[in-house]
């Protein structure tokens, strides 16, 4: 039998100005059910909770309607009350008298007898409600860290160092990510390397972390604390364990005008390789696509022939492993554009025009200059250079609106850098604005522009083109009245855009989650779910979701571990019961449902499987859909889809929501 | 006891007919509607077949496919419950078969204890016209029943030259209200006893002994487990209570419902007696042609034909029956 | 039909249309009070039947809206429930339903105005249109107070009731 | 059946293991009804016309029917349509079917998918149905049309024998007979039959294989196909675009589709 207790508040004056409240609680006491019916001031107040929960221990009631403001508003505020005084959540449901009714009618009958038929839905359907209890989920504490750069480094050693196994997967021989290849980092002029390899010797010496260096990811299934991955773990040809990394391979190997992908073209390297001296793991691998030995079918060979510790075996395959997780961290970086992408500044053709990336292994010590600026054409020291920021950024004509964050600060850098190691040089930097906002950065290029006599000219650049062996730059200086600038440079660095990986949009789509028209993979909430997705279990650190400096990265990274370590300090995980489920039944009927599964395509969230009912001698007796708790987020399109009902959602079953359409009662 | 007799041309029967209509009494024959025969209400002489079997019986007329019982509703802490009255006084219906006399004749052994339908079935004046053919699937006749002749009814019209010669009773005389000269006393037809009947429905209830028998199985492979045979059946009297409405108001209706559904014997419980169209098909045929042989001491099917023509799979409930007790 | 206060029920989707009829109440905008609302997770969940089931219990008309393609919270909920308003909205054509009361509108959570809209012209078009009387003749007739001696011939007291 | 077919009959019964051949005959009243073949001794000759013949897919969602588990079936183009369908809606588990359709004097015989896709496509239809009474109805006015349908759902019963025979309504259990809630009235008052037939549309859209079995068992004589075609017809214009290798509009949809009547 059904006893509703049924509460309705003023909202101050917001409800009672129009609404007569009093008059909607005494016709409410009269619908058949409602045991208790009372009208209060401030419901979400701590007396009108109090009012509820003393009400639900005193008339032992067994659903509850609050009719106030939208329950997207207080409804978790009342289903807490509600269990506080021992009665189900989710036999509380709110009827939206303020939003829907009293704000927007004006006084009158019309409007009061409008509350109470909303309320009457409301009490109707709730009488339909069940207990409902939180569904349990057990979580695998395993963390996936996707990407090896400094973001998924400190989200890997931030979780193996809370006592659970992380497993990091890099496409690359080595971890480091793009941190590894720059010069010295920005405001401290801290260098890169020396701050970053302590942590990646740390990722690959540490008991709780498994690294699957040159490895993908090739699918994804499951949901949140139960996920199943499936790596590939390309074939290095080259076995790691016996590889004591002497380096006779790649210093005899015959091809060696291989662009060095880690100095951003600047050098070569051989078809086998270690990226760079301080990679991690510290052992080569062949890239199979310019190894003589695969190119033409099994010529040369020299290598194998020449290892000492016979590690390198030609016959590998690709290994593609199954492993468990509870959770995944999205750490794969970015890309950024090159200087084929700017026409103006001639399509990359100019050797001399290169990007802030390639800029960065020319300062670098352990670059192909070791440190020295050299121009990549000729090898002498520029006299001049000019630092372009904003190449692409933050220009709509591009496709690329957004500002890339941290353009600003390295062109300081860079102008800085060049002034240190050549003081008679003379750097310009062309920008749109200063962009400088974090802990000493302004210092940093005030320091650049006072301390370091880098000419800032404030404007854009219209064309580059090569004269007598000179790049002349030609642009305006809109703080003097636009002023045409020329001015003759030896070398040209464009703060080029970043962007998205190229494989993003494939990325997010083997994890199921969403991404932006930029193809940044996209946060659950811009603000206050900065790190999850809207797929439970997976999170984002570093540049994947949006350009970002390192300290950001660093910290999405910890945050993100942190997210991680919260799911894993349950051995349960806990989810809203608002799924939905395929009913069951007794023989020799099992369920209604009758397999015609037509509905799997519909769920967006693949929760609905086959599942084969098996009678006790384990003979398949009927095949039917079934729904994982743990996935489905319950939209309930499945519900409406099945044909014979056989499919019904929790808190809005087929019962609940034909009572209250039949409530409507007009 | 059709103890009077009167002849009537083509153009008699359409002015009685019509003056009936003129007169307020509520005359049902049957029509063609959509193609389809079926007993209503008509409003001229014109609109009725007389050549045809109907699709549905007439038992229509008596039990529709649904009726309200009553209606309830609900103000403040009082119900009201209004009762729904609809009598079958004033109702002729015309163009019966004798078929569909023998049905009424079991309708009211059947419901003798419900007051309400027997009143209906006592009620309304029935006119019913000999077949002179075989409809398609009709075995009345195999069943002992005079498709020419049936003294169940009010009036018996039988074409005969130049016209109809009408029998009729003392409530036939009623409708018909005939001038004194033109009534002739008509030859009372008792029935004969018919040893090769009674010999049939013996045999007939010979099928229990076959309760178990395998061929059951071969006899239900067509059916599919709809209600057209039950539906259309002038003596199925199976229905459904269903309470409709919401918590201020609603009404109580019987609902046509039929064994063949699978749903028909499903208990709360969800076991079914009858779990498959085998135990749906022989209940059927048992029922009509052997259980109510014991309840009401005669067998049910009147041999219309009806079901064989509406079923899907076109079973013939007779020669199935016969089938078994092969 | 001056006088005529068509009844109408809107069955909207939690994430958009219902948040975006928060959002005209929070703005205070306003509209007819015709219209009784029912939330749904989703226009994904919006059973064609419960539809059907909105007509039996006598609305005039019904709003049906969720989130615009591509913005729904489930990520494809509204495109199944769009294919499945082509057919249904067929079926009812074919049969001679008048599916000009079935308003199927998209209102974002971000469009309270777009809200009142839609009720003030659902309302309006309804008034024009008059009750829906075609179908509520299909329906079993109910019964309606006051009763008079006649066709109430039993009245009942319930009990007040006990648990 | 003619002489070639019965002959394969009589080998698949006595080499194949089929144990049960759903054949079709004439009776005496010269309805086609269904005959059972248990033994080569019931194989009988008859003539029935290729577009007069029935779909009896429907007797394979019997489970008396199905425990035969390899089964026969004599069938036109619509059984083929049906079985295809069928297989796509994972249906027919565990049967092992012998599709035998008729020619003037031989027989096609199809046991698998392929070999219906293959048959099917060969003789390719125009996807946009034409019929006399939908053309009939369209041409109505709204108020024309709801009376037309109101005149015709009157003399239903309800006795469900277009589910019965429909060989895609394979529910186990139909919706009609869920009671909590009660979704279509059971009594057969014209609102209840309305909801009855809105639904079994909705549920046929874009699976009905056109066979008008419904119409041909209806002893109302209610013309469904006119349902069946009209919805046929709204799916391949609304949802055209779709590539042919999609067997179900419902379940599926294009990015960015867009409808007009959605404001």
């Amino acid at each position: 039998m059904s006893r509703i207790g049924v509460f309705i508040c003023h909202c101050g004056e917001n409800i009672a100005s129009t609404v007569d409240c009093e008059s909607v609680a005494k016709s409410a006491s009269e619908i058949p059910g409602v045991s208790f019916s009372i009208d209060y001031k401030y419901m979400c107040s701590d007396p009108g909770q109090s009012k509820i929960k003393n009400a639900i221990i005193e008339h032992k009631l067994n659903g509850v309607v609050v009719a106030a403001c939208s329950p997207r508003m207080h409804e978790p505020t009342f289903r807490k009350a509600c269990a506080e005084a021992g009665l189900n959540p989710y036999l509380c449901e709110m009827a939206n008298i303020r939003e829907h009714c009293s704000w927007v009618h004006p006084k009158g009958e019309e409007t009061t007898f409008k509350a109470f038929e909303i309320l009457r839905m409301l009490v109707e359907k709730v009488k339909r409600n069940t207990k409902l209890l939180p569904i349990k989920v057990p979580v695998t504490k395993t963390a996936i860290v996707l990407g090896g750069g400094v973001a998924g480094i400190q989200a890997a050693l931030d979780i193996a160092n809370a006592g659970h196994k992380v497993l990091m997967i890099e496409k690359d021989p080595s971890i480091g990510g793009h941190m590894a290849m720059l010069s010295e980092t920005f405001p401290t002029l801290d260098c890169s390397q020396c701050i970053l390899t302590p942590r990646m010797v740390e990722v690959a010496q540490h008991p709780n972390i498994t690294l699957y260096n040159y490895a993908e990811l090739e699918s994804l299934d499951g949901f949140i604390g139960n996920f199943k991955a499936r790596i590939r773990l390309k074939a290095k040809s080259v076995d790691p364990k016996i590889c004591t990394a002497c380096g006779v391979c790649w210093s005899k190997c015959p091809v060696k005008k291989i662009p060095d992908e880690f100095n951003t073209g600047l050098s070569k390297r051989t078809a086998i390789y270690v990226p760079f001296p301080q990679a991690v793991p510290n052992k080569p691998v062949i890239d199979r696509t310019q190894c003589t030995y695969f190119v033409k079918n099994g010529k040369c060979g020299v290598c194998k022939k020449l290892c000492p510790a016979s590690a390198i075996d030609f016959e590998t395959k690709d290994e593609i492993i199954e492993v468990n997780a509870g959770a995944v961290v999205v750490a794969t970086g970015f890309e950024i554009k090159h200087t084929d992408f700017f026409p103006e500044y001639g399509y990359g053709r100019y050797k001399d025009v290169i990007d802030g990336l390639q800029f960065e292994r020319l300062a670098s010590a352990s670059g192909p200059t070791l440190g020295e600026i050299k121009r990549p054409s000729d090898g002498k020291v520029p006299e001049t250079i000019v630092f372009i920021a904003c190449a692409g950024s933050r220009d709509k004509a591009k496709g690329i609106e957004y500002c890339s964050k941290i353009c600003c600060m390295y062109t300081a850098k860079h102008a800085m850098l060049y002034k240190h190691k050549f003081h008679e040089g003379k750097a310009y930097v062309f920008y749109i604005d200063i962009r400088a906002n974090g802990k000493n950065y302004d210092e940093f290029v005030r320091r650049t522009i006072e301390e370091d006599d880098v000419n800032y000219i404030r404007g854009r650049v219209s064309r580059i083109y090569e004269s007598n062996g000179k790049l002349i730059v030609k642009g305006v200086d809109t703080l003097l009245n636009a002023q045409p600038v020329e001015i003759e440079a030896d070398m040209v660095v464009l703060a080029t855009a970043i962007v998205a990986n190229a494989d993003s949009e494939s990325v997010a789509q083997k994890l199921h989650i969403g991404y932006d028209k930029h193809h940044f993979l996209s946060e659950a909430h811009p603000k206050l779910r900065p790190v999850e997705t809207n797929t439970g279990g997976i999170f984002l650190a570093g540049a994947c979701q949006a350009p970002k400096d390192i300290p950001e990265s660093v910290s999405q990274g910890s945050a993100a571990a942190s997210k991680v370590t919260i799911l894993f300090s349950n051995d349960e995980l806990t989810r809203e019961p608002q799924v939905a489920f395929v009913n069951r039944t007794f023989p020799p009927q099992y369920s209604s449902c009758t397999g015609c599964l037509l509905c799997i395509p519909v769920c967006p969230y693949k929760a609905i499987e086959k599942e084969e009912i098996k009678n006790r001698n384990g003979e398949v007796v009927k095949t039917v859909a079934y729904v994982n708790g743990g996935l489905c987020q319950g939209c309930g399109t499945c519900v409406a889809f099945c044909r014979n009902k056989s499919i019904d959602i929790q808190g809005f079953t087929n019962e609940q929501m034909f009572t209250e359409v039949m409530a409507l009662n007009f | 006891m059709l103890n009077k007799q009167i002849h009537y041309s083509n153009q008699q029967l359409q002015s009685w007919v019509d003056g009936l209509i003129y007169k307020g009494k509520t005359v049902i024959g049957p029509v063609k509607k959509n193609g389809v025969t079926c007993f209503s209400e008509i409003k001229n002489f014109n609109e009725l077949i007389l050549n045809e079997r109907t699709v549905y019986s007439a038992k229509e007329v008596v039990l529709p496919k649904y009726d309200i019982l009553f209606k309830f509703a609900k103000e403040k802490d009082k119900v009201f419950i209004s009762k729904n009255e609809n009598s079958l006084n004033n109702v002729i219906v015309i163009g019966l078969r004798p078929c569909d006399n023998e049905g009424f004749d079991y309708l009211r052994l059947f419901f003798k204890s419900d007051p309400d339908i027997l009143q209906k079935l006592n009620t309304f004046i029935s006119v019913t016209i000999a077949c002179e053919k075989k409809f398609d699937g009709c075995f009345c006749e195999e069943l002992g029943i005079d498709k020419n002749y049936s003294n169940k009814t009010d009036v018996l019209i039988k074409t005969s030259e130049n016209g109809y010669d009408i029998y009729f009773n003392d409530r036939g005389n009623e409708i018909l209200s005939p001038q004194a000269s033109d009534v002739k006393p008509a030859e009372i037809k008792k029935p004969v006893p018919n040893v090769s009947i009674d010999n049939k429905v013996a045999y007939l209830k010979k099928l229990s002994e076959q309760y178990n028998s395998e061929k059951w199985k071969i006899v239900s492979m067509g059916c599919l487990g709809c209600g057209s045979c039950a539906f259309v059946c002038p003596t199925c009297t199976c229905f459904d209570v269903q309470d409709e409405g919401n918590t201020q108001n609603g009404q109580r209706l019987i609902c046509w419902d039929a064994c063949g559904m699978g749903l028909f014997t499903k208990h709360a419980s969800g076991h079914n007696p009858r779990p498959s169209q085998v135990e749906r098909r022989r209940h059927r045929i048992m029922h009509k042609f052997v259980y109510t042989q014991d309840t009401e001491g005669k067998i049910s099917c009147v041999g219309c034909g009806r079901c064989i023509a509406a079923c899907p799979a076109h079973l013939n409930i007779y020669n199935q029956a016969l089938q078994i007790l092969q | 039909m001056e006088d005529f206060e068509p009844k109408l029920a809107a069955f909207v989707c939690n994430w958009c249309t219902y948040a975006g009829a928060d959002l005209t109440g929070t703005s205070r905008m306003k509209y007819p009070s015709n219209v009784r609302i029912l939330r749904f997770p989703c226009t994904g969940r919006i059973d064609f039947m419960l539809v059907m089931k909105a007509f039996d219990s006598g609305v005039d008309g019904l709003i049906v809206s969720g989130c615009h393609p591509n913005d729904c919270h489930y990520t494809s909920g509204n495109f199944h429930a769009q294919r499945r308003w082509v057919v249904f909205k067929e079926v009812l054509d074919i049969m001679g339903f008048d599916t000009r009361r079935i308003f199927f509108t998209w209102v974002s959570a971000a469009e309270g105005a777009k809200w009142a809209k839609v009720v003030t012209d659902a309302v309006e078009e309804l008034k024009k249109l008059g009750p829906y009387s075609e179908f509520k003749k299909i329906l079993l007739k109910k019964l309606q107070f006051p009763l008079d001696n006649k066709t109430a011939d039993r009245e009942i007291k319930t009990e007040p009731v006990i648990s | 059946m003619n002489q070639k077919i019965n002959q394969h009959i009589a080998y698949l019964m006595k080499e194949k293991g089929v144990n049960l051949i759903i054949s079709q005959a004439k009776d005496s009243n010269g309805f086609v009804i269904p005959h059972f073949i248990l033994s080569e001794n019931d194989i009988i000759s008859s003539v029935i016309a290729i577009n007069e013949m029935r779909n009896f897919f429907a007797y394979l969602n019997k489970q008396e029917i199905k425990s035969f588990k390899s089964i026969g079936i004599v069938c036109n183009y619509f059984g083929v349509k049906t079985f295809f369908q069928l297989k796509f809606e994972n249906q027919l588990k565990d049967l092992e079917l012998f599709l035998l359709i008729p020619t003037d004097d031989d027989f096609i015989e199809i046991t698998s998918e392929k070999q219906a896709e293959d048959y099917l496509s060969g003789l390719k239809q125009s996807t946009i149905l034409v019929d006399e009474e939908l053309e009939n109805v369209k041409k109505m006015s709204m108020e024309e049309r709801w009376n037309y349908w109101m005149k015709t759902l009157e003399l239903c019963t309800k006795c469900y024998a277009c589910r019965a025979a429909c060989p895609m309504c394979y529910c186990s259990s139909c919706t009609t007979e869920c009671n909590i809630p009660q979704w279509i009235p059971v009594p057969a008052s014209l609102h209840g039959i309305f909801e009855w037939h809105v639904m079994r549309a909705m549920h046929l859209a874009g699976r009905c294989t056109e066979c008008d079995e419904c119409v041909k068992v209806c002893p109302a004589n209610i013309p469904l196909n006119i349902l069946n075609k009209g919805l046929h017809n709204k799916i391949s214009e609304a949802f055209s675009s779709d590539d042919s290798s999609i067997k179900y509009a419902l379940n599926f949809f294009q990015p960015d589709e867009k409808v007009d009547f959605i404001k």
